[in-house]
C-alpha cells in the first residue's frame, strides 16, 4: 500500500528541479505560454542572496511525517522569495525518535512484548536581512495557509537600543510597570511567606 | 443527587469516570489550589534564619493540613480506562489501551517500532 | 394516496407557513384589524391571509388559534381548493406535530442522503490520497496566483547600525498553540558596543560572570519571570541599565580579579568534536615499512 | 597570582544584587530553593482535561432534532443483552425474599 502511495505521491508532486518537461503540461506550450509565476510552481523555490547575512529570525517546523514538512518548507521559501526576504534553504535538523515498548498481553506473558516509535522532523529556515513587520506578515500568511500536521516556531531577534524607555515609539511598553509589586511567576510563593507571617501566630513568635 | 462524596465540590472529569478516578481528580484540584500555602510553609519551616518557634508553627500547620493537600497522594491514572498502574505520562494511557490506540493508528505520529 | 399528501402539504402551508412576504402590503388595510379576526369576514381572501400573517407575525409566541380567524379563514381554503374538514383539522395542529407527521425531521437538512454504499466510489484509502492531491494543487494554485500579490508588501531593509541599537532581544512564537516557552526572552549584546571604556568593561563582564562569553565576546541573559514577553523585555533592560550603572563607577574597578574562563572551558568540553587532523610531529617517517619487492619492475620483466 | 577570597566575595555581591539574586555568602539552609521552585498546580489539575467538555446529554439538549447513539451506552446495553442470552443477566428477584416473607411460611 505504502509503495503504491509513494509512486503516485512522486507523480503528483511537481517541484522537479529539471528544467520544464512539456510533456508534463496539460496543454501545448507554444500556443499558450504559461505566465512565470505559474512556472515557477514545476520548479524549486527561488531565494534571494542575503547581502548583509544579519540573521533577523529562524523558523523551525516540526512534524511526525517529512511528506508535509517538506512540502510546506517550500511553501514558506516561495512565500518569503515574493515577500522579498533573503532566506537560508530547509536545513534538516536531526529526527528525534522517542520509543515505547509495551508487553502485548493484558495479563502476564512478559516475554513478548511490541514496541513503537514516534519519529519529530525538524526543518530550519534562516531568515536575513528584513524588517520585523516584513517578518510577522510573513508568519500570519504562514499561520493562515498552515498544513495539517507541521507545528511553527519562530525566534524573531529585535535589536533595541541600550535603554528601552528611550524609544518613542514603544506606547506599549509605558504601561507595562515591573515594579515591584506586580509579582512574577515564582514571587506569588514569596508573597504567600510574607501573608502567613504577618499571621497573629507567627506574629507572636517573631518579636 | 445527594452531597459531593468529597468536602468541597469539584466538577467532575469529561474521561472515563469510576470511583477512583474521581477521588484522583478531587486530590488533584485540592492539590492544585493549596499548592501555594504547602510552599509557603514548607520554606518557613526549613529556613533557620527565622525564630524556631514560628518553625516549628509553621511544621505544625503543615502537618494539620488534610491528606488530600498532597502532593504524593497523586496517581496518574489512564483516562481511557482508569488504571493506575504502567500508565505512560506521554500519553496518559495504561499500557494496553496505549496499544489498541497505537495499533488503531489513533496517537498522531505514533507508528510500530522497526529498526 | 399522492394527492393526499400533496393536498395535505397545501393545507399545511395555507394554514401555518404563508411565506412572510404577503404580510409586507399590510399599509393598504388599517393597522389595528389585524388583532380581531370577527371583523375579517367581509374581505377578500388576499387580504385574509395577508392579516392572517401579520397577526402571527405580531403575536409571535402569543399567537393562539381562535374560532373566529378559523371563521374567517375558512373562505380563502375553499378558494385555494382545500377541503374545509381538512383545513379545520391542520388549523388546530401546531407545526411540530405537523412536521413529525410528515416526516419533515427539524435540523436534519433534507438533502443529506445517507444511503448505501454501493462500491461506485473510491475506497476511504485512496480518498485520503486524493485528499492530499487535491491539498497540494490548492497550495500549489496559492503559490502560482496569491503569493506573487505578497510583493506589494515589499519593504527595504532599514539595516539598525550596532552603534544605536547594539542589544538584541529575541522573542519566541509559536503558531497557532499557546507555549510555556514564549514567555521567555533572551537578551544578548556585544559589551565591546555597550560604549564603555576598558577598566569599565572589565568590571561588567566580572559581574556578569558566566553570563559573559569571552569567545564571542557577547553578554547574554534571559528571564521568563513574567507573563508577557514585553514584561520581561523591560525587566532584562533594567538588569543591564543598572549593570552599566554599577560598572561605570569605578570606586572599586576590580582590576586586579581576572577573568573567569572555566564555564567557556566547560563548554567547549561539552562539544562533540570533528575534524580531527593527525599532528605533524607524530608522524615517523623512518619506521615506515620498506618496499622489499618493486612490482613495476617484476612486471615490466615478464612481459 | 592569587586573588583574596574577599574581593571574590565582594564581587560576588555586587553582582547579585545587579542580576536580583540570593546572596548567601555562608551556605546558610534559608530554604530559597523551595521559593525558586516552579509551581507544578495547573499541569496536576488538568490532568483529565477539561471538565466542561462537551458530555453526550448536553448534546441531546443541544440539537433535539437530531437523534444521537451514545456508543459506550450502545455497548454496555449489547454486553447486557448478550449475557442475558447465556444465562448470566441479573438474578430474578425471588418472590419469598421481598416483605410478605413471613405469610408465605404459615400457608406451607
Amino acid at each position: 500500500m505504502n509503495m503504491f502511495r509513494q509512486a503516485v505521491r512522486s507523480f503528483v508532486r511537481y517541484q522537479s528541479t529539471t528544467s520544464l518537461n512539456p510533456k508534463i503540461l496539460p496543454f501545448n506550450a507554444k500556443e499558450t505560454p504559461i505566465p512565470k509565476c505559474v512556472e515557477a510552481v514545476y520548479h524549486a523555490p527561488l531565494k534571494i542572496e542575503p547581502t548583509h547575512r544579519d540573521l533577523i529570525a529562524d523558523i523551525q517546523l516540526r512534524s511526525y511525517d517529512n511528506e508535509n514538512l517538506d512540502f510546506f518548507s517550500s511553501f514558506v521559501l516561495r512565500a518569503g522569495y515574493y515577500l522579498g526576504i533573503p532566506m537560508k534553504g530547509p536545513k534538516p535538523l536531526p529526527t528525534k525518535r522517542k520509543r515505547w515498548t509495551v508487553i502485548r498481553a493484558p495479563f502476564v506473558m512478559a516475554k513478548s512484548k511490541e514496541n513503537f516509535e514516534r519519529h519529530t522532523h525538524a526543518r530550519l529556515i534562516r531568515l536575513y536581512d528584513c524588517n520585523t513587520e516584513l517578518v510577522e506578515t510573513l508568519l500570519s500568511y504562514i499561520s493562515k495557509h498552515g498544513i495539517s500536521g507541521v507545528g511553527i516556531k519562530c525566534n524573531l531577534y529585535q535589536r533595541e537600543p541600550i535603554d528601552l524607555d528611550s524609544k518613542k515609539d514603544g506606547p506599549e511598553l509605558e504601561n507595562i510597570d515591573i515594579s515591584s509589586q506586580l509579582q512574577g511567576l515564582d514571587d506569588v510563593v514569596g508573597a504567600k511567606v510574607v501573608e502567613l507571617l504577618n499571621n497573629p501566630e507567627f506574629k507572636k513568635h517573631l518579636q | 443527587m445527594g452531597g459531593f462524596r468529597f468536602p468541597i465540590k469539584t466538577k467532575l472529569p469529561s474521561t472515563y469516570l469510576n470511583a477512583r478516578v474521581i477521588r484522583d481528580n478531587f486530590k488533584r484540584q485540592q492539590v492544585a489550589d493549596n499548592e501555594v500555602t504547602v510552599k509557603a510553609l514548607k520554606f518557613i519551616a526549613r529556613n533557620t534564619t527565622l525564630p524556631p518557634r514560628s518553625r516549628m508553627e509553621a511544621q505544625l500547620q503543615l502537618s494539620v493540613m488534610p491528606n488530600y493537600t498532597r502532593m504524593t497522594q497523586i496517581k496518574n491514572r489512564c483516562i481511557e480506562t482508569g488504571h493506575s498502574r504502567s500508565v505512560l505520562s506521554d500519553f496518559r494511557l495504561c499500557r494496553s489501551q496505549f496499544r489498541e490506540l497505537a495499533r488503531k493508528g489513533d496517537l498522531p505520529g505514533v507508528k510500530k517500532g522497526v529498526w | 394516496m399522492i394527492t393526499g399528501a400533496s393536498v395535505q402539504r397545501t393545507a399545511f402551508f395555507c394554514s401555518r407557513r404563508l411565506n412572510s412576504t404577503v404580510t409586507k402590503e399590510v399599509a393598504t388595510i388599517s393597522s389595528t384589524l389585524y388583532k380581531d379576526p370577527s371583523k375579517w369576514i367581509g374581505l377578500d381572501s388576499k387580504d385574509i391571509i395577508t392579516l392572517h400573517n401579520e397577526r402571527k407575525a405580531r403575536l409571535g409566541p402569543l399567537y393562539k388559534p381562535c374560532e373566529e380567524e378559523l371563521k374567517a379563514l375558512l373562505p380563502t381554503a375553499e378558494a385555494s381548493g382545500i377541503p374545509a374538514k381538512l383545513f379545520k383539522e391542520y388549523y388546530h395542529k401546531t407545526p411540530e406535530e405537523v412536521e413529525a407527521e410528515m416526516g419533515i425531521a427539524r435540523g436534519l437538512d433534507e438533502h443529506v442522503n445517507l444511503d448505501q454504499y454501493q462500491f461506485d466510489d473510491l475506497p476511504s484509502q485512496s480518498q485520503i490520497l486524493v485528499h492530499q492531491h487535491r491539498e497540494q494543487r490548492f497550495y500549489n494554485r496559492l503559490a502560482a496566483f496569491e503569493l506573487p500579490l505578497l510583493a506589494q508588501y515589499r519593504q527595504e531593509y532599514k539595516r539598525p547600525s550596532t552603534k544605536t541599537h547594539p542589544v538584541a532581544y529575541r522573542y519566541t512564537t509559536y503558531l497557532g498553540e499557546e507555549h510555556p516557552n514564549s514567555r521567555k526572552v533572551v537578551l544578548s549584546v556585544k559589551t565591546s558596543d555597550l560604549g564603555l571604556e576598558q577598566r569599565e568593561l572589565h568590571k561588567l563582564r566580572l559581574l556578569a560572570k558566566t553570563r559573559y562569553d569571552s569567545t564571542t565576546d557577547t553578554l547574554r541573559m534571559s528571564s521568563d519571570r513574567y507573563e508577557e514577553p514585553a514584561q520581561n523585555a523591560k525587566y532584562l533592560n533594567s538588569i543591564l541599565l543598572e549593570l552599566l550603572k554599577e560598572a561605570k563607577d569605578l570606586k572599586d574597578d576590580f582590576a586586579d580579579v581576572p577573568l573567569d574562563k572555566r564555564h567557556i572551558i566547560a563548554r567547549q568540553l561539552r562539544k562533540k568534536k570533528r575534524g580531527y587532523e593527525f599532528p605533524e610531529e607524530w608522524k615517523r617517517p623512518q619506521d615506515a615499512p620498506r618496499k622489499t619487492v618493486d612490482l613495476v619492475e617484476l612486471l615490466h620483466k615478464q612481459l | 597570582m592569587s586573588v583574596p577570597k574577599s574581593r571574590l566575595l565582594k564581587l560576588a555581591e555586587i553582582s547579585a544584587k545587579v542580576f536580583d539574586q540570593n546572596f548567601n555568602p555562608t551556605n546558610a539552609r534559608t530554604g530559597s530553593k523551595i521559593l525558586a521552585q516552579r509551581l507544578k498546580g495547573p499541569a496536576i489539575a488538568n490532568y483529565y482535561g477539561n471538565p466542561d467538555f462537551i458530555r453526550f446529554k448536553q448534546l441531546k439538549k443541544l440539537y433535539p432534532g437530531m437523534n444521537f447513539v451514545d456508543e459506550e451506552e450502545q455497548y454496555r446495553l449489547t454486553m447486557l443483552e448478550l449475557r442475558k442470552r447465556r444465562g448470566k443477566g441479573a438474578p430474578t428477584k425471588k418472590r419469598e425474599a421481598s416483605g410478605d416473607g413471613k405469610k408465605t411460611k404459615k400457608r406451607k
